[in-house]
Parts: C-alpha cells; sequence; structure tokens
C-alpha cells in the first residue's frame, strides 16, 4: 500500500502523520507539496494538521482552494480513503468532501490535552480497531474544533451512522461536561456517506508510543494501514 | 533637513556626554538617520552599556560549549555530530502595552535568534511574572500573553513544553514576559553573522518593511511612568504564518552552502543586523535602501533602518548563489531582495534616492558603545528566620490546601493546555514535571528543559538567590536523570541608575557565577532587561534562568509520579528551621521577610549526582525536587501526578511547619522498590549524601503521622481550580 | 475601485465569539447589552475593473473565498 | 436599540489577514485585487437604553474592551 501526506504553507503535523504511518506501514510516505499538481496513485491521502495559510480568514479556507485540493477532491469522489485530521478536518469541510463547517471552540480558547472520545459509527476501515461503545484516547491540539452543521445535516449523520467519535468520559459517558469545544452533539469526527473519508479534530498520530503517552494511535494506523493492504 | 537640537538628542536617549562621543566619532554633525542609528546601538537594550562589566564575569565555557554568547543563541554539543542551540529573551514592555502581539512577538523574535543558527527549534518555554492576581490589569494581561504565546507557538507548529509562572505585586506595573526556545543542528552546519568577503551581496528575506514598532528598542530602555500608556507607541504585529514560511525557506537555504553569515533583524531591526555583521566580521557594508521591501510608501531612511518589522532576516550569500536563494525564497512566497554588498571600507553607507543617507564608521560605533561602571550598593543578607518564633498551625492538613491552592503553587495547567505541547511528536514529558523532555528526533537521546527563578530570594538576598535560580534549574534537570549542559538567562531588573538595584544585579551575577562554577554549568547566551520600573517602583530582580540537559537513552528519563503502590519513599538532602522567605511564610503569616534558604554549592553537587546517578542506574522509580512550599508541598504533587497516596512520618527534631514547610536547597523526594532502597541507603552513605526513609506510597490520601491526613481529591480540587477560577470572568 | 465586503454568521449558527463580547461587556457593567454577534469585514482594492464587472467579480470572490456559505452570509458594497 | 461597530486596523499596522486573502484571491485568478484589509464588525443588542445615551455608551464599549486602540480604529453606527 502507498499513502501521501499533502503538505500546505504552514502544515505543521505532517512530519508526525508520516512517522504515524510510516510506523505501521514500514514504507515512506510521498510527502505531497501543495503547488505540485501531480498527486501520484496512492491508497490512502492524509491532510495532517497545522494553520495553512495560517488560518487567516477561515481555517482551512484557503487551503480548500488550492489546486492540489481539486484533486483531492477527486480521487476522494472515486474512492481514494483519506484521512483528514485537524486542520485537515477543517479543509476537508472547505472543499465539502465533508458537510458542516468548524468553529471558535465554545470557550475561545486553544485547547491541547488528551480527551476520551467514544467510537460511535462502525467503519471497518478506519475504526475497525476498536469496537463501537468503546473509549479510545486521542490528543486534541486546536482553537477551531466547535463542529457545526444544521439540523437535518446532524440528523443525517446521525441517522446513518456518519458520527466517527465523540467526546466523552473514561466511560464512555457523552454529555455538555465531557464536550470541550461546544461541538453539536459532541462530534469529534465523521464519515462521509460512501465511508472512505475520516474528518477527526484529535491527532490518532501523536498516541503512538508508550513513551508518547499511550497507543491508542498506533492501534488506529495499524488497523487503517492492514484494511488498505 | 532636520536640525539636530539638545531636545532631539533626548529623545533619543542619548546622554550628553554620549552625543559628544557621537561628535568625536563623526568629526561633523550627525544627521537625523545617522543620530537614530547611534540612538538605538547605545540603547541599553542593544549595547548592554550598564551590564556589560558583569556580565563577562559569568563563566562560559566548558568541554561541550561549541558558541558561548555573543551570537544569536547559544551552542552546546549534544553527541553524535548534532548540537543543542538555544536562548531565552524578554519581551516585558511590549506585552505590557499590548498582551497578545507583545507575547506573541516575543516568541517570534526567539525563534529567529535560534534559526538563524541554522537550527530547526524543537521546544518553547515561557517564563512569565504577572502582578498580584487581585491587580485589576493581572486577568487581561494574562489572558493576553497567555494566548498570544500559544497564538505564534501553535501555529509554527513548536510545541511550548513548559515555564513557570510568578504573580507577585512588584510585577503589578512591569510584567515580565521571557520567551525560551531549543533548537537542533548538526555540528557541521551552524550558522554566524560576521559578514565577509568583500563584493558578496547583502540580501534581505522575509516579510517586507513598514513603520512598526520604530523605537522599540529604545522604549525598552526607557523606565516607564504614567503617561506611557497614553502614548501608545507603533506596536509590531506578529504573523507566525509568515514566520513558519521563512523558517522552512531558511532550513531550506542552508541545506547548500549559499550563505557565508545570517543575521535576524531583532529590536532595531536592519540597524543592529547590518552593523553587527559588519562589525563582527571587520568589513564595511553598502546598502541601498531603495532595494529593502517595503510595505508602506514614502519610508524615510530612518524608518527604513529603525523599523522593528518582524519575520525578516538579513544574509551575506556567496558571491553567484543570488538566484539559488531567490528560488527557494520565491518558493516559500516570501521577498528576496539583494540590498547592497560587503565592503573593504569599514563603514555603512546607505543610499536613498542616488543620496547617501548615512555614512558611518563600523568599528567606533559598535565598539565604542558607552560601557559604565555603575555605582552599586550590597543588599544586606537578612537573618535567618527561625520557625520557633512563629505558632505552629493546629490544622497542618489546612494549611497544606492553602499552600496548593496559593498563586505560587497552584497548577498552571489552565496555561500550558493552551500551548501545543505535543506537535512534532516528540514530547516524552509533557508540562508539570520538573522539567519538559523532548526527544531528539529520530534518536534515542533527549533534551530536558526548564526554566526557574525565584524573585522573592533574589529580593532579599541577591547573591544566594542568583544563585539558587541556578540551582535549581539544575535541580529540575536532574530530576528526571538529564546530564545537565548549560544556561541561557534573562535579566530582568529595575532602573540600573539607581545603585540598590545595580546592587540586585551585581549580587546576582555573582551567585550565579558561583553555581555555574561549582556545578559545571555555563552560561552560553542570555538578554538583560533593565528599567523595569514603574513611577520609582522596581520589580524584584528576577533573572529567570533556562537550563538544558542530555539524557543519552530517553527511557532512563524519570518523573514526578508515584508509579505503584508499596514502594519506599525517600528524602535527600537537609531541613533546617529556616522559615525566612517560604511561601509558607508569605501566605500564612502574610511577612515576606527574613533569609531565604542557605546554599551550599558542594552539598548541592553531591546530592544532585547522587540523584542522577541512582536514576540511571534504574534505582529510582519517582523523583522530585523540592522547591516552593517545601517538602509537603513536593509530595503532594507527585501524589496528584501518580493519582495515589503515601503514608510519611518525619523525625521530630524539627518543628511541624519546618519539616513540612521550609524550603531547604539541594533536597529531593525519590520513590524506589523496598529493596532498592536499602541499596540507595548505602550508596547515599558512601557519597556523604543525607538520604532518609520517609515513607510508602499507597491508597488514596497523603498522611503525615500525628500531623496531617488529607485525600489527595482534596488536594487536586484546590490545586487545579485556582486559575481557572482566578481567570474566569465574573458573570460568565 | 473598492469593495467592502461584510461576512456574518447565519442566524442558527453559535456565535463563540460574540457570546463571549457579550459577557465581557457584562462583566465591565454594560447590564443592558443583550445578543451580540461578529463579523468581519474585508476591503479589497479590486483595482483596474470596469465597474459593470466589479458586482459579478466580487459574488465570485464571496462564493469562492470569502464567505462559507454552510456557515455565513455576505454582502457588499462597491466604493470608490 | 442596536449599534454595528466597525473595527479596522490602524493604517500602518501589518495585516498579515489581509495579506494572505490577497494572495489567495491571485491564485484563484482574481489578479486585479490589490490591497486586502480584514476588520470586524460587531453588531449589539444595546437593550433599553435612551437613544441619547447610546453613542457615549457604545463609545465606552468601544475603547474599553471592543476596539484595542493601540492598534485598532474604530466606527459606528446606531440602528433601531
Ligand atoms: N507559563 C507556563 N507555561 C507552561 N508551563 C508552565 C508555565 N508555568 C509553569 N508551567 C509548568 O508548571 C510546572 C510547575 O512549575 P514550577 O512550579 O515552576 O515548577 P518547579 O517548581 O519544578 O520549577 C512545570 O512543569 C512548568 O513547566
Ligand atoms: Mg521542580
Amino acid at each position: 500500500m502507498k499513502a501521501a501526506v499533502i503538505v500546505f504553507p504552514g502544515s505543521n503535523c505532517d512530519r508526525d502523520m508520516k512517522v504515524a504511518i510510516e510506523q505501521s506501514l514500514g514504507t515512506p510516505a510521498h510527502m505531497v507539496w501543495h503547488g505540485d499538481s501531480d498527486l501520484p496513485d496512492v491508497d490512502l491521502i492524509a491532510i495532517p494538521g497545522g494553520f495553512s495559510y495560517g488560518d487567516y480568514l477561515r481555517c482551512g479556507a484557503i487551503a480548500g482552494n488550492s489546486p492540489i485540493m481539486r484533486e483531492v477532491v477527486k480521487r476522494a469522489a472515486s474512492g481514494t480513503p483519506v484521512l483528514a485530521v485537524c486542520n485537515g478536518f477543517q479543509i476537508a469541510t472547505e472543499t465539502g468532501m465533508l458537510p458542516g463547517a468548524l468553529l471558535r471552540n465554545a470557550n475561545q480558547k486553544f485547547i491541547c490535552k488528551d480527551v476520551d472520545l467514544k467510537v460511535v459509527g462502525e467503519n471497518k476501515r478506519f475504526s475497525g480497531a476498536f469496537a463501537s461503545g468503546q473509549v479510545v484516547r486521542f490528543p486534541v491540539a486546536h482553537h477551531d474544533g466547535n463542529y457545526f452543521a444544521d439540523d437535518e445535516t446532524l440528523a443525517r449523520l446521525e441517522g446513518e451512522g456518519l458520527v466517527a467519535f465523540k467526546y466523552a468520559d473514561a466511560n464512555g459517558e457523552v454529555s455538555d461536561a465531557t464536550n470541550i469545544n461546544g461541538s453539536r452533539n459532541n462530534i469529534a469526527g465523521i464519515y462521509n456517506e460512501a465511508g472512505n473519508i475520516l474528518g477527526l479534530m484529535p491527532h490518532p498520530e501523536r498516541l503512538i508510543s508508550e513513551q508518547l503517552g499511550g497507543t491508542d494511535g498506533k492501534l488506529f494506523f495499524d488497523n487503517l494501514v492492514n484494511s488498505l493492504n | 533637513m532636520t536640525e539636530i537640537t539638545k531636545e532631539i538628542v533626548a529623545e533619543h536617549g542619548l546622554s550628553e556626554s554620549e552625543y559628544e562621543r557621537v561628535l568625536e566619532i563623526l568629526g561633523r554633525e550627525p544627521n537625523l538617520t545617522e543620530l537614530g542609528i547611534f540612538s538605538v546601538m547605545w540603547s541599553e537594550h542593544c549595547s548592554y552599556k550598564s551590564s556589560k562589566k558583569w556580565l563577562k564575569t559569568l563563566p562560559t565555557e566548558a568541554p561541550w560549549v561549541i558558541c558561548g554568547p555573543g551570537e544569536n543563541a547559544g551552542v552546546v554539543d549534544i553527541g553524535d555530530g548534532q548540537a543543542a542551540i538555544f536562548k531565552m529573551e524578554s519581551h516585558n514592555h511590549p506585552s505590557y502595552i499590548e498582551p497578545y502581539q507583545g507575547a506573541a512577538t516575543g516568541v517570534g523574535g526567539i525563534l529567529r535568534d535560534v534559526f538563524t543558527m541554522g537550527a530547526r527549534p524543537v521546544a518553547n518555554m515561557n517564563a512569565l511574572r504577572f502582578g498580584r492576581p487581585d491587580h485589576p490589569k493581572t486577568r487581561h494581561l494574562v489572558s493576553g500573553v497567555v494566548s498570544g504565546i500559544g497564538g505564534y507557538g501553535n501555529c509554527m507548529g513548536i510545541p511550548t513544553v513548559g515555564g513557570e509562572t510568578n504573580f507577585h505585586a512588584s510585577y503589578d506595573g512591569n510584567i515580565l514576559v521571557n520567551a525560551m526556545t531549543v533548537g537542533i543542528a548538526d555540528t557541521d552546519k551552524i550558522f554566524y553573522s560576521a559578514a565577509a568577503g568583500i563584493g558578496n551581496p547583502v540580501v534581505y528575506v522575509g516579510s517586507k518593511t513598514g513603520r512598526d514598532g520604530i523605537h522599540g528598542a529604545t522604549m525598552a530602555s526607557a523606565e516607564f511612568d504614567d503617561d506611557s500608556e497614553e502614548k501608545r507607541p507603533t506596536v509590531q504585529v506578529g504573523d507566525p504564518f509568515t514566520e513558519k514560511l521563512l523558517l522552512e525557506a531558511c532550513l531550506e537555504l542552508m541545506a547548500t552552502d549559499a550563505i557565508v553569515a545570517i543575521q535576524d533583524m531583532g529590536a532595531a531591526g536592519l540597524t543592529s543586523s547590518s552593523f553587527e555583521m559588519a562589525d563582527k566580521g571587520g568589513v564595511g557594508i553598502q546598502i541601498d535602501l531603495d532595494n529593502v521591501p517595503m510595505r508602506e510608501e514614502g519610508m524615510t531612511p530612518y524608518e527604513i533602518m529603525l523599523s522593528e518589522s518582524q519575520e525578516r532576516m538579513l544574509m551575506i550569500l556567496k558571491p553567484g548563489r543570488e538566484d539559488e536563494a531567490r528560488a527557494i525564497f520565491e518558493k516559500w512566497e516570501l521577498d528576496f531582495a539583494v540590498i547592497g554588498k560587503v565592503t573593504d571600507t569599514g563603514k555603512m553607507v546607505l543610499t536613498m534616492h542616488g543620496d547617501i543617507v548615512a555614512d558611518l564608521p563600523v568599528a567606533p560605533l559598535a565598539d565604542s558603545a558607552p560601557e559604565y561602571d555603575r555605582p552599586w550598593v550590597k543588599t544586606e543578607a537578612p537573618a535567618p528566620l527561625k520557625a520557633d518564633t512563629l505558632p505552629v498551625p493546629a490544622d497542618l492538613g489546612k494549611t497544606l490546601l492553602n499552600l496548593m491552592g496559593s498563586s505560587e503553587i497552584a497548577s498552571r495547567k489552565w496555561i500550558w493546555e493552551q500551548y501545543d505541547h505535543m506537535v512534532m511528536g516528540d514530547t516524552i514529558q509533557r508540562p508539570g514535571g520538573d522539567a519538559a523532555v523532548v526527544r531528539v528526533h529520530g534518536t534515542d537521546k533527549a533534551l530536558a528543559i526548564t526554566t526557574d527563578c525565584t524573585p522573592r530570594y533574589c529580593y532579599a538576598d541577591p547573591e544566594t538567590g542568583g544563585a539558587q535560580a541556578v540551582a535549581e534549574t539544575w535541580r529540575n534537570l536532574t530530576a528526571t536523570g538529564a546530564d545537565p549542559l548549560a544556561i541561557t538567562d534573562c535579566m530582568n531588573f529595575g532602573n540600573p541608575e539607581r545603585p540598590e538595584i545595580m546592587g540586585q544585579f551585581v549580587g546576582c551575577i555573582a551567585g550565579m557565577k558561583a553555581a555555574c562554577n561549582a556545578l559545571d554549568y555555563p552560561v552560553v547566551s542570555g538578554n538583560v532587561s533593565l528599567y523595569n520600573e514603574t513611577n520609582g517602583t522596581g520589580i524584584h530582580p528576577t533573572p529567570a534562568i533556562g537550563g538544558i540537559g542530555l539524557l543519552k537513552q530517553s527511557s532512563h528519563m524519570s518523573t514526578i509520579a508515584f508509579k505503584a503502590d508499596g514502594e519506599t519513599i525517600l528524602l535527600v538532602g537537609e531541613t533546617t528551621d529556616n522559615m525566612g522567605q517560604t511561601i509558607y511564610l508569605r501566605e500564612i503569616e502574610g511577612r515576606e521577610e527574613g533569609a531565604p534558604p542557605a546554599i551550599n554549592l558542594e552539598q548541592e553537587r553531591r546530592n544532585g549526582d547522587f540523584v542522577r546517578a541512582s536514576i540511571q542506574a534504574g534505582l529510582v522509580t519517582a523523583s522530585h525536587d523540592i522547591s516552593d512550599g517545601g517538602l509537603a508541598v513536593a509530595l503532594s504533587e507527585m501524589a496528584l501526578a501518580g493519582d495515589r497516596g503515601a503514608t510519611i512520618t518525619l523525625e521530630d527534631s524539627l518543628p511541624a511547619h519546618a519539616a513540612l514547610f521550609a524550603e531547604d536547597q539541594a533536597r529531593y523526594v525519590i520513590t524506589a522498590t523496598a529493596e532498592n532502597a536499602q541499596t540507595l541507603l548505602e550508596n547515599a552513605k558512601k557519597a556523604d549524601v543525607p538520604l532518609q526513609i520517609l515513607g510508602t506510597t499507597g491508597h488514596n490520601e497523603l498522611k503525615v503521622t500525628g500531623m496531617l491526613a488529607i485525600s489527595v481529591s482534596d488536594i487536586r480540587q484546590v490545586h487545579s481550580q485556582w486559575l481557572p477560577d482566578l481567570m474566569t470572568v465574573p458573570g460568565h | 475601485m473598492k469593495a467592502r465586503v461584510t461576512i456574518s454568521l447565519k442566524n442558527g449558527v453559535l456565535d463563540p465569539q460574540g457570546k463571549a463580547i457579550a459577557h465581557a461587556l457584562h462583566g465591565l457593567g454594560f447590564d443592558n447589552v443583550g445578543e451580540v454577534r461578529q463579523g468581519k469585514v474585508i476591503e479589497l482594492d479590486l483595482g483596474d475593473i470596469a465597474a459593470a464587472d466589479a458586482p459579478a467579480e466580487v459574488e465570485k470572490m464571496c462564493t469562492q473565498l470569502l464567505a462559507n456559505t454552510v456557515i455565513e452570509n455576505y454582502e457588499f458594497e462597491l466604493l470608490d
């Protein structure tokens, strides 16, 4: 299997994403500079976190309009799996690959910490390592992770099992108290209808070894790589 | 042309005798641009005129030091052909005026200091001092500074892994914002700032120049008065996105061999960068100001030379390498302009619209910058304050809770959660411990990083305080198992023209020097910020120290958390009955008096070397140095981190409040299995290190026999809530 | 020719910034203040462009980049 | 009664956002676009307040909180 990580000016979790993918994959991931219009033929496209274009105007807006994203949208439409983390999630909503938008955190502050997430929708490719309802721990690091979608979209996401993760407590309870950023329905990550795109605010690539404080991210990437191989 | 009157000279912060010297050097009157250049070059900020004499006395050498003070940052060898490059810098005055942008551009500036030398920054730290918590401005300043630091560092994608935060009335009108950056480079790819090669192109890269912060450097060298809020000097606005591009572009160009010298444009922008490069290289530079990329129309030579626009660099390239360099900067969408060349005239010649607008000799201007031996008086050391002069509190458990929920000791989590402290994927010890630890990417080595200073000790007894600040960083690094390597400093003081303030400076330096020497722990970079004074009241002397250490094997790292139930808890070091300057005295008795805890540097070294060796030998399961609040606070912090309690028995040779809360130095709490505890006791005896068993870990309360018993969750409650409560807007 | 684009959050979209401002104003004693909403204004120098083309051009900029119509409304005026 | 406060960066103050937007617009083919500056609009419901008091009240809100007068200018209009 082959993977590509898209790098925008201002991306800053690109290396972390590469390290996490390569740890599970065993071979190098392609780093694709946004200005290159050629996207190599790959089985996984990762859009990493960071502050593409400084997050100026709106997070992900300027990156969402870049030429490389037109190519990514095309590939995604033809079924290539896309993992969009944090700024990547913001970019994916800006391009319309995923519904909704990410607003400023309700408390207005940047927030960086480990959070407990309840695994909700079933998607073998992305969360096959975990049972539905299980709690996993990934870190968040964002200023604009407050997921918004209108009622109709929200109902569709919930109804079709497209909500991937929700902010929860260690026992999997989902409540206002565990909603770290004001997201509607505590949503931390969603799938597109076809199930080949995952957008999520938390960073699985940050907890990939005991030394870094946990291995749920490693389990996530091991499963992803296996399912794509 | 503007006539240079006495008033204009005074406005530029030059004294009469300094202006005399200007006339002597030039043999004529300067024009306004030239006067502006003299004024910033000779400002306290750029020339270190009050502090140089004393800074020179600090030890700066060790076999592992590759580059000491004098360059943009200090460089130490960390083995395998790699170096750590680091420095700390102040952005105090700008942060008081506009906390968000002031703090943000402070981070931007220190990052440039580090990557200008060829390093990729891998960690940021921040040492903050605010006024008393209930001062009307404090909340606004804390909130702005913290979001500014986060705003810049988070966007750059460099983890902010720790720092320190104090609150004290002496900072009510002068907060301190000190930022530190640590980077990593290959030892054969370190870049310096000395210009060389007659005829080589002088190149400007980064953002365009605007009228930002003109006279920032002189502002940072003048005392505040009540008007200064009204004056509202131009504040620089940071653009971390552009800096991120600048970082990547510089590192890309540095991977080639096109660069002869490089220097960031910090305080006093183009002026200090060009003069420093020329002076270090013993050459002249000719610049055509028309070629400087400008953001605004109609900028004068004066404004161009004094602008403090951020995110800019000056480089000397090898001849013929311009196009290659230009291509890289254009790829990163940054300005790139050849603005001049290196000359053999020894002069800085600036032209604009075909006219010569400044013509100044480099060496005389740089070398004959004023240097003062300011009068100073020694701070008289106060007497120790004996515990038996203070009543023993009836409820020691409540006393401990008071301390754990006090401004000095309460958790700083509210701050560090606003900083991305994990990006880059190498943070293996996050904020909250003694030192942060980041792996050297792709290796099994790691760097431990800490900043420390206890200003109340420095105020009471500068020499002890200066030594203590250095020793505390050394101890914090040691507690993680790292070998301490070197320090950077940020010397924040009041008005040096007052002998008692100058005496504080001299005393702190003397203490730092003694500690550096005793601990083989040299100073490799630093920064001085004077005139932190409002209406004649100075801040507490605050020599903030940033220390780094090396863990050759990251798996040997130790943390403060109790790891398992039933482990033996041991105390390294000796406790006395001096309660002077303790947090206990301040919080419980409402007094700030007496001598700070004494420093015994031989004992410090022995105890620390013992702890480190024990950690590296795998005998220790947790370790924590004892600082603010004493033994009981250290135990509480270990219990919180490990989410488990402990049962302790203390010898009754000391009054309870001294045993629990005295702040004697060179002490650590460590834990070990019962078996290893015996080995440790034997080893300690041989090494002449005081070591005693305190008790065992376990259960969910901290219990000190006959003194107190409180649940870990009660401690957590007070410890975690203080800062969020302070920062919550009423009615929210 | 210049344009001034005003972008505001759609009704029903939570406005954390506006809410925070309202709280802060209350904290400062401005007790009467009710709802607060925060938006953006973007001032663009359109350069050499025929006045007749300007509205369509700015409209395009808004939908393509300046506003996210999932959450935002926009309006603009042309100045010269 | 309502107020609409417009906050813009003072002349000469760097506007990284505006710079990035201009750049992005060029990338999308809007080549004519010159300088872009971004500001904020804040719409406030002033609640029960005498019309005569409103200007002074809003002015106070601007200087105390809404605008950072070190780097920003503000202007406002009252609506009802
Ligand atoms: N401004 C800050 N930013 C990030 N971390 C901070 C800040 N202030 C304090 N901390 C963290 O809080 C912890 C406790 O700080 P401190 O009491 O100064 O530690 P110590 O007594 O060991 O020097 C440390 O891990 C430190 O890095
Ligand atoms: Mg410590």
